[in-house]
């Protein structure tokens, strides 16, 4: 399987995300922001980091970039995308999510190691966790705060599309606890925290992080069996 | 928009009474022309009688006599302004030159060092193919301006000499010295600081794997804003500065050139100023991490293409220290078209673009045929890239190159370079023992008393557990960075920063950063050695082999005899404490007039030691390991 | 009720890397003739009763703009 | 050359953990008749040509404002 991590000019995270996706057991796919094609990936991370300096808002020039432009029209055929951190504010600015993420509002850039509730294992990123499991995972932001008007919060919770929640503490203010989301056919997650800093015992919190990448490769995986013929198991 | 001046100029005075005073305006004196036209070299020949602003630009009356003499005439504007910067303590080094030698004489041979002092950081070669490049500077006077940008611009500046060696920056640390917690100067510059540092640090990807936060008194007009670098590197891609190759072509990278901190970093670092100084501030440079992250980036590609001859990054003294040390390092000439540099703001006068101290710049020599794929490496990370001079011969008797510059086909500048980079003057400041040492020394610390029952001792203890110095500092590390890069393997509240350099090998090394203002006030002999000692035995108790120094001095004006013994007592003891260890310095920094009108700063050596780890998996971080500790034994070592 | 604007921009010659970066994102959007953007800062402050044009300067002065590399401008807001 | 002027604010119903800050500082400095402050962008831009109106409300639209959290007003300054 591979699992395309890209880059834009700013991206901080990239190295890590794709570190994360070969620990996982995947292949990973370096993609530039200038390249508009997608070189076969099965799934795309947007990674952390200051894409175009965060300048702005955090992730309203990323959206722009070529590659975005495939990305959003595979993200809505079905590919499995994860925004981490910039990369969940890259989705919120390209409407495949909704709602936008704020300045913390204590209006510090917050790094620490955060607890979190799995609320929804039903997405393409999270069917390897179980309901309610709770994991941990470092968290480093500066515009964090999940917000949305209260209908689009009463919709994403009635559709259990709230994938994460924070736990013992909110480490930047967002509403309802909202740690990530998705969109209405799961395959698109945005996540603030960084699981793909918690995939080795010697570097991270925990190796929580690491559901996150398996559980695509299981998605994927069912999605070839169920598809084609059986492809290969991880 | 309609600016408000008057109101803005008011807004220094809601600052505290003592704030510092913040220069003179260089750029009064430095924009200096004639009828539209700049000041030729064929004009001073002409006019060798004008009298000009030296003074005001920093230098004494015997130094300009030298520049008059080098020169033989007397120096245009631009090369009045060139002298200035570069004779400035700041980038010349002039009152601690003869002291930081020790530092060569005495260190102890060592076949990890790939290149040490007078390169822009040391080199220290970790396993047959990998090298790591280390170095902490200052930037006190400018956070204390303005704290964000001062900070920020202080990691920046400190990460372009990291990657001038050819390495990938891979993590930042920050030892800090502020005023009295409680004062209010202090609630401006700390958080303006921290952000600053947070802000610039984590938006380059940088990991902050630790660093120190001492308030003293001592520190209340003048902060202390260190920042440290590491960068690793492949050996065979160690950088060079030298402006070699005749032919070759001198390419500015980066940022465009404005106004930012003329006058600033080297003459603000360079000098105490009075009161009457204090509105006509410097302009400040701001920092564009973004920028910085992009020409990071493109340099790395470039070195891995193998298309870069020299190179060299614009720091304080901007373009002026560029090119006179790339072309002084080679020996070669130099020939400049200032007209090409791209600019903010067009009207810039020639003096102006060589003061400038914009940021995010880095000059590069590159071969004719290498230009056009430099060019294209530049697009495509989306940085300027322009070429703005090329290397020239040495003059025919063998004697070293001319660096002249012209703009708009006026010559404003021919000057030896050396005369610039190396032949600075270097004094011999008088020294004297503080007159109230033998005071503060008489007064022992068995003197005081002493908890003598049990609740006298909690007391004690849960007064230094408040005490701002020893308590929490999450309030502090929470802003910054820690994962990033992923090979963060101890940082924050450990005693040493951990980072793997190798994934596959597990390879790895520590840091630590310690001073202490206070011991250095008593002692800074001993003072020295004890900052020397104690980051030795933090990167060593983490498991780490140390293997080098780099180091910070941060003191009052070297024109006080009894700042001078101070700085002379604390090199001596450092590098005695490094032939001792046999840790060479690799590199290092010297801030000097760090301090309020006649009272200096305590002062504060603050030295960094790096530790190799063969494999990162055998660190031992400083809790217990079992989350209980139960069964854990404990041993205390030492006397 | 009474509003005062504070608008607060970088000095001309400080670099703002934030208009810089917008201005390039521009030609993507298929933008060509737009030489330079400047971005700042607007502030609303609401009065409880009447607009204080000479507090709402302290304020600014004091808090809302750093003199060192910022001016701002200020006014009666004519809408409130 | 022409000058056009977005000013971009949250939409009143988002918090503004910015403004707040600065409101809750004021008592400090003295100030207690303020109800509120808000804090947005001000964003300027510069033709090279005409002022582009219709342009200029495109990239707010697209760039320089969030609909989901933002609204913005544009104008031709006056003094460019
Ligand atoms: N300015 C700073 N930046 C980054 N880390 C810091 C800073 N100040 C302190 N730290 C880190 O916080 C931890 C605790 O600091 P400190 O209380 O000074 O510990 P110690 O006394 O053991 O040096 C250390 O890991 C130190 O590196």
């Amino acid at each position: 399987m591979r699992i395309g991590v890209v880059t834009f000019p700013g991206s901080l995270d990239d190295g890590d995300a794709a570190r994360a996706a070969r620990i996982a057991g995947a292949e990973a796919v370096r993609l530039w922001h200038g390249d508009p094609e997608l070189h076969g990936v099965d799934a795309v991370v947007l990674p952390g980091g200051f894409s175009y300096g965060d300048y702005l808002r955090c992730g309203a020039i990323a959206r722009f970039a070529p590659v975005m432009e495939t990305i959003i029209d595979a993200a809505r055929g079905g590919l499995p995308v994860l925004g981490i951190c910039n990369g969940f504010q890259v989705l919120c600015e390209a409407h495949l999510l909704p709602g936008a993420l704020t300045r913390n509002q204590h209006l510090h850039f917050r790094n620490r190691d955060q607890w979190l509730r799995v609320v929804s294992p039903d997405t393409a990123w999270t069917n390897n966790f179980t309901e309610g499991q709770e994991i941990l995972i470092p968290v480093k932001n500066g515009e964090g705060c999940y917000v949305a008007d209260a209908h689009t919060l009463d919709a994403l919770e009635a559709e259990g599309r709230v994938v994460a929640r924070y736990i013992n503490g909110n480490p930047n203010g967002s509403q309802r606890d909202i740690a990530a989301i998705t969109n209405e056919a799961g395959n698109v997650v945005g996540i603030m925290p960084h699981p793909e800093h918690a995939v080795e015992a010697l570097t991270g919190p925990s190796l929580d992080g690491l559901g996150f990448f398996t559980s695509v490769l299981r998605a994927l995986a069912g999605a070839t069996a169920g598809g084609q013929q059986s492809g290969g198991h991880q | 928009m309609t600016s408000q001046p008057d109101t803005a100029t008011s807004g220094a005075a809601a600052s505290p009474s003592e704030k510092k005073p913040t220069g003179f305006a260089a750029t009064d004196v430095l924009i200096n022309e004639f009828a539209g036209a700049p000041d030729t070299v064929e004009r001073a020949y002409q006019t060798s009688t004008e009298l000009q602003p030296h003074t005001e630009l920093g230098l004494k009356d015997d130094e300009y006599e030298r520049i008059r003499q080098i020169l033989g005439r007397r120096p245009t504007a631009s090369e009045l302004a060139m002298y200035s910067i570069m004779w400035s303590e700041h980038c010349s080094y002039k009152s601690s030159k003869v002291h930081l030698r020790q530092f060569g004489e005495k260190t102890p041979q060592n076949t990890r060092m790939l290149a040490g002092i007078g390169e822009n950081a040391g080199v220290v070669q970790i396993s047959d193919e990998l090298a790591v490049t280390f170095k902490v500077e200052s930037h006190n006077h400018p956070s204390f301006v303005e704290p964000y940008q001062g900070a920020a611009t202080g990691v920046g500046g400190i990460v372009r000499d990291i990657l001038a060696m050819g390495a990938r920056p891979i993590a930042v640390m920050d030892p800090l010295r502020f005023g009295a917690a409680d004062h209010p100067d202090t609630a401006r510059v700390l958080p303006g600081v921290v952000a600053g540092i947070g802000g610039y640090g984590n938006c380059l990807g940088l990991p902050n794997i630790g660093g120190e936060i001492v308030f003293d008194p001592t520190y209340q007009g003048n902060p202390l804003v260190n920042a440290l670098s590491i960068g690793v590197l492949p050996v065979e891609r160690l950088q060079h500065k030298e402006a070699a190759g005749v032919g070759n072509i001198v390419v500015l990278l980066g940022a465009r050139t404005g106004r930012d901190g003329i006058g600033g970093v080297s003459v603000l670092a360079s000098a105490t100023f009075d009161d009457e100084a204090e509105q006509r501030r410097p302009s400040v440079q701001v920092g564009d991490p973004f920028m910085e992250k992009l020409l990071i980036e493109s340099c790395l590609e470039l070195y891995d293409a193998g298309l870069v001859a020299g190179i060299q990054d614009l720091g304080g003294a901007g373009l002026t220290c560029a090119l006179t040390e790339t072309a002084a390092a080679a020996g070669t000439g130099m020939r400049v078209w200032l007209e090409r540099v791209p600019l903010r703001e067009a009207s810039m006068s020639p003096t102006e673009i060589l003061a400038s101290e914009s940021q995010e710049r880095m000059l590069l020599i590159v071969t004719p045929e290498n230009l056009a794929p430099v060019l294209a490496v530049a697009e495509k990370w989306g940085v300027w890239a322009t070429a703005i001079g090329e290397v020239t011969q040495s003059e025919p008797d063998g004697s070293p190159g001319r660096l002249v510059i012209s703009w708009n086909d006026h010559i404003v500048v021919d000057v030896p370079p050396g005369s610039l980079a190396d032949d600075g003057p270097v004094y011999a400041r008088p020294i004297r023992e503080p007159a109230d040492l033998i005071l503060l020394q008489a007064d022992k610390a068995e003197t005081l008393p002493r908890p003598a029952t049990g609740d006298e001792l909690r007391e004690t203890v849960l007064r230094m557990a408040a005490s701002p110095n020893l308590c929490d500092k999450t309030w502090v590390t929470e802003q910054y960075d820690r994962y990033v890069l992923g090979n963060t393997i101890l940082a924050q509240p450990e005693d040493s920063g951990v980072l793997r350099i190798d994934e596959r090998t597990g390879l790895g090394v520590a840091l630590s950063v310690d001073g202490n203002g206070r011991f250095a006030r008593l002692d800074p002999y001993e003072g020295a050695k004890l900052a020397l000692a104690e980051a030795y035995r933090n990167v060593a108790v983490t498991g780490a082999e140390p293997v080098a120094v780099t180091d910070c001095l941060n003191f009052g004006s070297p024109e006080d005899p009894a700042v001078m013994w101070q700085f002379a007592e604390a090199v001596r003891g450092l590098a005695d404490g490094c032939q001792l260890l046999g840790t060479p310095v690799t590199g290092g920094n010297v801030s000097f007039y760090n301090q309020t009108g006649a009272a200096a700063i305590h002062p504060t050596p603050v030295v960094g030691v790096l530790g190799v780890f063969d494999d990162v998996a055998r660190r031992i971080p400083m809790g217990f390991t079992s989350p209980t500790g139960d069964g854990d034994l404990l041993f205390l070592l030492g006397e | 009720m009474a509003r005062v604007v504070v608008d607060v921009m970088l000095k001309p010659e400080i670099l703002d890397p934030q208009g810089q970066a917008v201005a390039n994102a521009l030609p993507r959007l298929g933008v060509t003739d737009v030489s330079s953007v400047r971005i700042g800062r607007r502030i609303e402050i609401e009065f409880a009763g009447e607009a204080d044009l000479d507090r709402a300067r302290e304020i600014a002065d004091k808090l809302l703009a750093n003199p060192v590399i910022e001016d701002f401008d200020i006014r009666v807001a004519e809408d409130a």
